[in-house]
Order: C-alpha cells, then structure tokens, then sequence
C-alpha cells in the first residue's frame, strides 16, 4: 500500500495545473447544452486538443498522451479544481471510444478516433428509445440489409446534444426474429445522412440538451458498422467494463463540488446546524476518491471491475444529488433562484437516471454481487 | 373534539378542483410558465375571482366570502394539486386577510378580490408576481406601498411562472394595523397547503404514468422497487395533511399554539413534497427530465414554495425555541 | 373542525390521572416478559379492572365504563404520562376481543371477554408458524373434526408471552384441500388442554419474551370455535377495521418518548447538533398525533379505516425506531448499556416486523390505496 | 500510488479468517454471550495468541511479528466477521502497540501477546474485558495501571461477551513515554475494521437466509425490496472499507492527516454497518428477532462498538474541526 504519488506523477500535475491556469475560461462559459453555449465549448475543446489535454490517456498517435490511468485522475482533478467547462465530446471520449478501441477495425481507429479528440467530429448517443429506457434490450430501431450497407429506421430519444453534435453511434435491431440482447447491431451515422431528422427538446432546465432523432431509411455503408453484426450489445458493453469507460467517474467532480459547498457553508450566517450534512458531504466525496483509487489499483494490475461499478454509480449519483441539496438547503429562501446551485442540482437529478436507472443497477447489485435470485 | 375539513371547507374546494381541472391544464400551466406567468392565467385569475375565491378569507360586507383558513387550506391543497400559475397562495391567504383585518385602508379588497388588482407579498424582500402587482405588501410586518413606491429587480426563479423580484420601498407606505395572526404564520401554513397540493398532484400524476408504463414486459408500477417508493411518498404526504389542517385552524381560533402549528406544517409539508417530487422524477425517468413533460411545472414550484415562507430547517429551528430546545 | 375537548372529557381525564397517579407502582414493574415480572404485572392488571380501568371503551356489562373513543384515547394519554406499566393482557384486549364482539356468541362474549377485562384469563396469539410468518396464509397447523369437536395438531411460533398464560387463540387449517386464506378456522385453546406443550425462549433483547407451542392431538369442543368453520381468516382480520383493534396504536405513548427524549436532550452535555433530530422526533409524534384525532373522527363518523391501516403502522413503528435511535445517539458510549433505552430500541425494532412486516404493509399501500398492480 | 492490502496482510488474515470457520463458530460466541465474556472464549484467545494475532503489531524481538496496522485491521475485519467474543480490538490495536512503543515497561509485552496475562482498555474509563485483565491502560494518554491499582464497577452492556467495567485508578501508574499516534486514533481505526467485518457478517448471514426462507412460495431474496435493501447495505460497506484500510495506512505512516482519516474510517464505518444490522434484523423477520439464532450477536456487538471509540456524531464533529467548518 502506498498513497504517495510519484515525481513524475507531481510534475504531470504541476504541468496540467499551470495549462488550465493559463487557459481556462473567466467567465465561465455559457452552458453547454445551448446552441451558442456549444459553440464556445467547441472552441474549448479545440483548445483542449491543441494543449494536448483533449484525452490525456490514449495513444499520441490518436491525440493523446499516453498518460497512465493514475495521470488521467490527476488530470480530473486538476480539471474540475480549475473549474474548467464541461466536455461536450465526452460521449465520443467515455461513451463510443472505448469500443472503437475494444472493437474496431484499424481502419475504423485511425478514421473515427483523431476526430473525436480533435473535436472535429462530435458524436451523441442513440440507444434510448421511447419504449426502451431502462428496459434498453426492447430497441425497435432496425437495420435492414442493402446492396454495399444497411438502411436505418426508427427513432432514438433522449439523445444528449443531439441537436448540436455531427454524429450518432447507435444500438439498431438486425435481426428482427432474436429477441431482448441478440440480435442488436452496432452503427455509427452522420447526423447529415439522408432520411435523418433531428429535434432538440429542453432537459429540466430547460435547456435544448436533448434531442430526438428520426430515421427514415437512411443508408449507411458496411463499414458503418462497429464490431460484428448481431453483436451490438457486447459492443456497446466494453464501455462498462473499460478503463476508458463510465465506471471511473471522475472523484475530482465531486470534490471540486465539496469544496465549493465548504465555502458556501462558511459564508452562511445560519450554518451551524447544518454543519453535519456538510461535514457528510465531504466525508462521502472522500470515500469515493479512496474507492476509486482501489478500483484504478485494481485495473492497473490487470483486474477490471464488472458488476461492482454499480456500486460507483449508486455512490456518485446519489452523493451528487445530496451535495445539491445540502447547498440549497444552505442558501435558504435563494434557493429557487435559478443560479448555479440550482443548476447544479438538476443536473445532478439526471444521475440516478440515466446510464440504467439506480432501480436497475440496485438489481445488478443484488443479484450480481450478492447471488441474489432474480425476482 | 371533530378533526376533518368542514362541510363549507369540503365543498369550496371541490367546486375549485373541477373549476380548475377544466380551466387549467397542464397546457395553460405550460404556456404561463413559457410567457414567465404573465398572460395565459389572466383568465384563470379573473375567474377565480368572480368564483369569489381570492376574496374567500375577507369579510362577507367587503367582497369577501367570509370563510375560514380551514376551507382557504383546503383550496390552496387544490391549486397546488393543479399546480395554478398564479400566485394564490399569497393572495388568498395573505394580502386579502392582511388588508381586510387592517380595514382595508386603501380601499382596494374588492378589486383585490376580483383580480382588478394585484398586490404582491414580500415577507423578506422578495416577491412573486411581482410585474403584474399594483400594491406590495412588505416585511414580515407588512406595511402598503403603491407601485411606483417600490423599485424592483427582477429574479430568475427555476419556476419561470412566479415573477419574481426584490422589493425596495422608496416611499413611507401605509403601516397594516391590527392584522391578527402574522406574516410568517399565515404564510407558512398557506404555503404548506399548497405544497401538499402539489406533492398529491406529482403523486396522482405518477401513479397513472407507472401504471401504463411498460418496460420488461410490464408496468413500471407493479415493480416493488416504485411500488413502496410511491407508498413511502403517500405516507409522507398523509402524515403532513393533518399538520397543514391544524395550522390553519390554529389561525382561525388564533391558539397560542399558532406558531408551533404553522411551522409543524410547513416543515412536514416541504419535505413530503419535496421527497415526492424526488420519487416522482426518478419513476418518470427520462420522461420526467424534460420541459416536454409537464411533470417538470410541478417540480419548479415544489423546490420554490419549500424554499419560501422558510424552510422546513427553519420551521425546525422554531419550534425547537416553543420546545425549549 | 373542532379541537377542544368537552368538560366531560376533561373531567374524564381528571379522573384518570388521579387514578393513576395514586396506583402506577413505584419503583417500575421488572419486564413483563420474564416470569416473575409477568406476575407483578398480573397484579396490576387486577388492580386496573377493580378500578374499572382494564378495558375502558368496552360496555360496563363486560367489565368496561363504555367510554367512547375519544375518552379512550385520552386514557392511554394519561396512562403513557404516568409511565404505568406495559399490558401483558394487550394480546386479549386488542387482538383477540374485537373478534369476540364481531363473531363470538352471546354464550361466548358472556364468558370470555370479562376473563380478559379480568385478567383471569391470559390470552396468546397463535397465528406464525416455522413457515408462516409474513405469508401468514401458509399455515400448515390443522384441526380434524372428531366426535363433538376438533382434534388439532401442528405448531405455532413467536407467540408472545406464551409460556406464561393460559389459553391461546390461532388459526388452524380446518379444510386440508383449501388453499392460501380459505380453510382457515379460528379456535380457542386453554392450553392446559391434553397435547399441548409450550416452550418459552428469549426474545432479542433475552427476556422469555417468546413461545413455540406444539399440538398433538389436542382436542377442543365445538364451542371452541370462532365464527363460522372454515371462515378463521375473517375473524381474525377483524382487528384490523375494529375501532378496538390494533389500528389506533395509541400515540400517547410515543408523545410520552417524545418528552423523555426531550428531558435526555436537555440534559445532554455535547447536545446542540443533534437538536435537529430530536425536533423530528416531536413533529413525527405530533404529526401521529393529529393523524389519529383524525382517524378516530372518521371513526365515530361511522367510516372505518381500511387499508389506511398501512399507513398508521408504517408511520409509529418507524418513527418508534427513530425516536430510540436518537435518544442512543445522544447517550454517546453509554448507548451500549443495557438500560432504559436500549431495552425501548430493541423493542422498537420488533415493530417494523410484527403484525405484517413493513414490506407487506407498503404492498398494501401501493396496491390497495394508490391502485398500483401486483407484482 | 497503490491502493490495496498488501500481500501480508492478505495472508494473515485469511489465516485467522480460515481459524476462526473453524474454531470461532457461532454457537461459541453464544456459548461466551451466556457466559458473561468468560470461559468458553479463553482456548479461542490462547490460540490466537500462539498464532502471534495478538501480538502482531509488537516488534519481532517482542514477542510479536511487526506486522503493519494495516494488516491488524484486515485481521480485526475477520475477528468481526465472525463476531469473536474477546476484546481483540483493544487487545491487537491499542494494548500491545501502545505497550511496545512505550519500551514495555513493566515487563508484560511477551505474556500479553501469548494470552498468559491480559491488558484491558479503558480511553474513557470504562473498558471491555475487565473481569480477565490483570493490568488495566485508561484515560486518552493512557497510564498504566496493576489490577491491584483499580477499583472496578461492572456495567451491564447489551452485549454479555463485553464484560464491561468503569475503571477507576486508585494508585500512582506508570504514564506511557513516547506512545505514537493517540488512543483515539488507534482505537478509532481498529474498532472501524471490526465494524467492517461485523458488517460483512451480517450481510454473508442475510444473503444466504433470504435465499433460503420461503414465504409466498418464493425465497424472500427474490424480492426487489429485500434485494434493494442488501444492495445498499453492500453499498454502504463496500464504501467504508477504503477509508478503513486509509485510516490503518496513516498510523503506519503517521500521516499528518490521521486524525481525519481515522475519524472517517469509524463514523462511515459504524454507520455503514449500524444500517446493515437493520437490513440484517429486517430481512430475518421475527427468526432474527429471537435469542435463538446467532444474528442477535453480531447486532448486539455492532451497537456496542458502534458507540465506543467515538460515536459517528463525535467523529463528525472532528472532522469538521479538521476541515475548520
């Protein structure tokens, strides 16, 4: 055991801090989730890329720098301490990524992978759809076999920036006779294709950061396809299972947010006996950055996580919504302004919900760490 | 000893449930919400007022129906459960009382009754409906000021439909006398009522959604996970109804325990509403986490009416000061 | 609305304090559940019925005063107040009389229920089973019709205070090809009957608390019965609507926690962050409080509760709990001590499970109030 | 940067896991509960003593095996994990390192670690163990005392294997030099591995009697609320246990930021498993609720260590201080 970071590992964070020092926006931002918003986080992430910042852990000859999983988190933290904008490529980085890496072709990295980091391309998800949330293995999108492709139909929703991004990778139905996970293919589709129609729609906050996406035989060639066909589920997968995936939320979020919320107790005249939950938020922030220094130890030599990253999305959705609300609490009669906290919370809101609701990841838990019987 | 709403209590706020059922959707709520509360309820105000329902709590002579609080709570209850774009809750059970116990000085109760006139209230500086008010009603002991007595600054609530704004007098305005029971009293025992109105409201609206629903072959509803979620909001909400009764009773007889009362309701009403609304979101899933869906009008002004009137922690911290805590 | 009471209640509460105060022993009663401790409870549930206390709302004829509702809520105010001792006759009073009053003969209500007011007869519940505990309706003990009356065999567990009283009431399997809740038929059982042997055992907190009671081949006459063969189910879920049955826990008694935790707060040296929790504890008992002036007026208005029910015993057990969790949480170290209100905590936690564990009650409540499907 | 137990500490304690399957079984930490604390435990504390357990943080020279505080909290895990009715916590993690590195004074170092003679612990004055022990440590700068030196009131704790005493000194005692990291630290750090295993015990006995128990013609465990709750006990442990094994690794490190730690690792800790013995209690129904079966143990000792060495609260309390909130 050992929680000391090497000479190295100071000096790659002495040099990120003195990069987004130097470079991160003041004013921040307006959100991302807004047509103008986006455009100003395009140009961030540009920034990002030219910085070599774009994704810190992957090959340089993708646009990374090779950085250790270890660097990466350091790299979180010294990211969200900046308070630097949010990653609006972060569904190509943490979503498709991992199985282009895990699933694609040569040729399917050296063409989608630059792009991504560069920000050129910038690409949304569509798995959801309006019968198939938590239940995703009831998609009805199909695909159906052309001359030299597929032809796309159906509709995808709850699509993050839809509205704002260039691409969609998506789960479709290919083979419509296989039922629940089979059956499913793996596509990757310019939003500019023929037949494709975009709506964005206002999220709680009434930003249009969702979009919904119609697919009137679109043709996309064989080469769209990720991984094998009829094995789009194990592909969408790897993103669970992956280093470069979801699993490792990055604890720098939430303590940045720790942080923030130890301030405004101390400029709060009547704080005294909210003092717990506060001293609870930190305290809860501070196990998860210690869980996930476990679980990277365990990744980094050769063991990744399977189904206990339900227990990191539990943890971190469900502390991120209290952080909020403990902050609200805070603020009083000020908490129904529509100010940063209150933002913040709605944001925080969408945790125990997507990526498979908490009921859901509650179910893998039980039966997946305890070998509890399915119901 | 007889603890259960009245008859008068029971059949005004039935009258208003249907009234509004028909006249204010989830639609108008929506289009008031998109217009930042200004327009699309006029009508809804208006109509409430010839239903004699702003003016319930002033006296019969002036405009007013004469009526309790009980029966005043139990339509707020309604409003809340529709979710009523209009800031009702200070309007029927604070300017109306407040201005009528004070002898109307300026004489405009009539008018107030029948949405002539607005005033707006601002125990603490901040108010709702703000724009549309010709009068304001500020501090915790109110005193009158006329529009252009005050200037204002406009705050952006989560809940685009309060029109909200400071209120800073510039002139000497008119002291309230002999207003009875307080700002802060009526105030939270108005808002409790609502609040539980709004938390039936998410509630019924989600019960009906988990029930049609379907993922994994079957309604989200019969899943035991939102089952007992849904039953735990009921409990809060069940258990916070008899709070928000004795409170306004407590303001109708005006108990000694009036203050203990009306914090007791408001601190059980903000949490029952406030952890439905929690349970509401999370059963609606995505579907609930866009402006798409009306449930989003129902969430605004639960999180703002909890955070107004004071919060349930500090109705806390009052009745630990009754309890000699 | 009215929230005052009549200068007859008042002066029945006069009454019944006065009464109290001259009779509640002093020092406390050892626990009711041990031998010796049952004894001396014995004698004040004597003392009670002399005074005409024992059973306050029943008819004068059965050993009541034919107070009403209200009265008899105002006496379990009174009685919580007095800190008089816990009622070993309660099983009796509460669960077996209102079934008595429902479906017992006149022959029956003559000669059983003032033996309870009386406390000369000494009733134990016997309803769980080894299999039948939240299923109750997996009762497998059964009655066989034999030469003027039944022949019953099987075993009953978890019965309260079993090994110290005399007759015990329970279902027994009447119909062997019914199924689930038919079939059932409600006996009474002196268990001095020939083949019957109970076994006492301790409860958590290691008071003899706790019976199993084995039938072999006991026979009971046809008077032994209670309301119709076969019908054991109704009969005895007429506690649940009964005014006289357990719907009405009194919230008197949690009032009176309520103020004692009050008194520890006070009194606690390190108090102040823990006052938010102890306020929680008065708003949940006085929320109870109305919550019942409530359902008694419904009551007396002629509209039992039904399935409501749920609600009132989710709200006392889990607020009884939490009031003895914070009470142990200002106690600090001392909390371990097997005194006062560690003997409550271990009580309290009896509550979420008996009587229909919570799980089935918030069932009840999605189902039969809110109208969600069945699993 | 490697956040994990290290391989010794990974062997130690599944030695002293597998020993205690075998030899530790529940009907002997019932057969001890009955017993006061006394007797039926003494063979288990002897052995445990020739393993070199009990005197795995003195130094090799000592009588002990020089093993890290880390280690001992995944030892002490196990020791709860099968509920072990002797006061190891006190024993392994604050008699013998304290008496170490204060030189060993009087001599006892090697007699203790073997079990031939017994040290109780009493940070507040009031210890576990104190009918055996012959020498007694008390106060947060502990001091030591012969058993001729104190005069003893039993208490009665909830759970018998405690053999709870107040210890008060009536004699000079030696006063430990050069001690290292504080009683409370040490104490909180090692009572948090013991509620970790309690934990963990308590879930293992849960899950396999809900897959077990029948009712409604299903196992229970395949019920989504009794499912929902275990995960969120599995949760809660899983979450306490890094800063456990953080809290032992800044004792070994005498980290500067020990006080926080340690008072991170016992408040999640103890609350962690203070939730679980509810689910536990829940989930086994009136069968738990009994004498009868062992669950009660583990209950009784999570609640009594739950309470010593600092409650949640108290450690809350201090880390805010840390934090200057």
């Amino acid at each position: 055991m050992d929680l000391t970071w090497s000479e190295e590992e100071d000096a790659f964070r002495g040099e990120a801090r003195a990069w987004l020092e130097a470079n991160v926006p003041d004013p921040p931002l307006p959100s991302g989730d807004t047509r103008e918003g986006f455009a100003a986080h395009l140009e961030w992430e540009r920034r990002l890329f030219a910085g070599g910042w774009a994704a810190v852990s992957w090959p340089q000859r993708y646009g990374g720098r090779d950085a250790t999983l270890w660097e990466w988190l350091i790299f979180e933290e010294e990211y969200y301490r900046a308070r630097a904008p949010q990653r609006v490529t972060q569904n190509g980085i943490f979503l498709l990524a991992p199985s282009v890496f895990e699933f694609g072709t040569p040729e399917q990295q050296d063409r989608i992978l630059p792009r991504i980091a560069a920000a050129e391309d910038l690409w949304c998800q569509g798995w959801s759809e309006p019968g198939a949330g938590s239940d995703l293995a009831g998609i009805t999108s199909r695909a159906t076999r052309c001359e030299g492709g597929w032809r796309l139909d159906g509709q995808k929703l709850w699509t993050t920036r839809g509205a704002f991004c260039t691409h969609l990778f998506g789960l479709f139905r290919s083979d419509p006779a296989a039922e629940r996970h089979r059956g499913l293919t793996y596509f990757l589709v310019p939003l500019d294709a023929e037949g494709v129609r975009v709506r964005g729609f206002g999220r709680l906050d009434g930003d249009e950061g969702f979009a919904e996406v119609f697919f009137d035989d679109v043709f996309v060639p064989d080469d769209a396809v990720l991984g094998d066909v009829d094995q789009g589920w194990s592909v969408a997968m790897a993103t669970t299972g992956s280093e470069r995936g979801l699993t490792l939320r990055s604890p720098g979020r939430f303590s940045a947010v720790v942080e923030r919320l130890c301030r405004l107790y101390r400029a709060s005249p009547a704080g005294a006996a909210r003092r717990e939950r506060v001293v609870q938020g930190w305290m809860d922030a501070e196990a998860y950055r210690l869980f996930t220094l476990q679980t990277v130890t365990s990744i980094v030599e050769g063991r990744p996580p399977g189904a206990e990253s339900s227990l990191n999305k539990l943890w971190w959705s469900e502390m991120d919504v209290r952080l909020h609300e403990t902050a609200l609490d805070l603020l009083g009669d000020a908490a129904e302004l529509d100010g940063e906290w209150m933002r913040g919370f709605e944001f925080a809101l969408a945790g125990p919900i997507y990526a498979g609701t908490n009921e859901i990841q509650r179910n893998i838990a039980a039966e997946r760490l305890l070998g509890l019987p399915r119901s | 000893m007889r603890f259960a709403l009245d008859d008068d209590a029971l059949e005004v706020s039935a009258a208003v449930a249907s009234f509004l059922t028909k006249e204010c959707p989830p639609e108008l709520v929506q289009a008031a919400f998109n217009a930042g509360g200004q327009g699309p309820a006029d009508d809804l105000a208006r109509s409430l007022g010839e239903m004699g329902v702003l003016g319930m709590l002033a006296p019969a002579g002036a405009g007013g129906a004469g009526l309790s609080m009980v029966a005043a709570a139990a339509v707020l209850a309604e409003a809340g459960r529709a979710a009523a774009p209009l800031p009702l809750t200070e309007t029927i059970a604070l300017a109306v009382p407040l201005l009528a116990s004070a002898g109307d000085p300026t004489g405009i109760l009539e008018r107030v009754a029948l949405d002539d006139e607005r005033v707006a209230v601002a125990p603490c500086g901040v108010a709702p409906g703000a724009s549309r008010a010709g009068w304001f009603l500020v501090g915790p002991d109110p005193v009158l000021y006329r529009r252009d007595e005050v200037t204002l600054e406009r705050l952006d609530s989560v809940d685009r439909t309060r029109d909200l704004a400071t209120v800073t007098p510039a002139g000497p305005g008119i002291v309230l006398e002999g207003r009875g029971p307080g700002m802060v009293e009526r105030g939270a025992a108005a808002a409790a009522a609502t609040l539980l109105g709004l938390g039936r409201g998410m509630l019924d609206q989600t019960v009906a959604y988990v029930k049609d629903r379907q993922q994994f072959g079957r309604p989200i509803g019969s899943f035991q996970a939102v089952k007992h979620r849904l039953a735990d909001a009921l409990l809060l909400l069940e258990l916070a109804a008899p709070p928000v009764w004795a409170a306004a009773h407590a303001l109708d007889t005006a108990s000694p325990d009036l203050p203990r009362a009306a914090s007791l309701a408001k601190a059980m009403a903000s949490d029952a509403a406030t952890a439905t609304a929690r349970a509401a979101l999370q059963a609606h899933g995505a579907m609930g986490y866009t402006d798409q869906h009306p449930l989003h009008l129902w969430l605004k002004r639960t999180w703002c009416l909890a955070a107004s009137h004071g919060t349930a922690r500090w109705h806390r911290d009052r009745i630990a000061a009754a309890l000699q805590l």
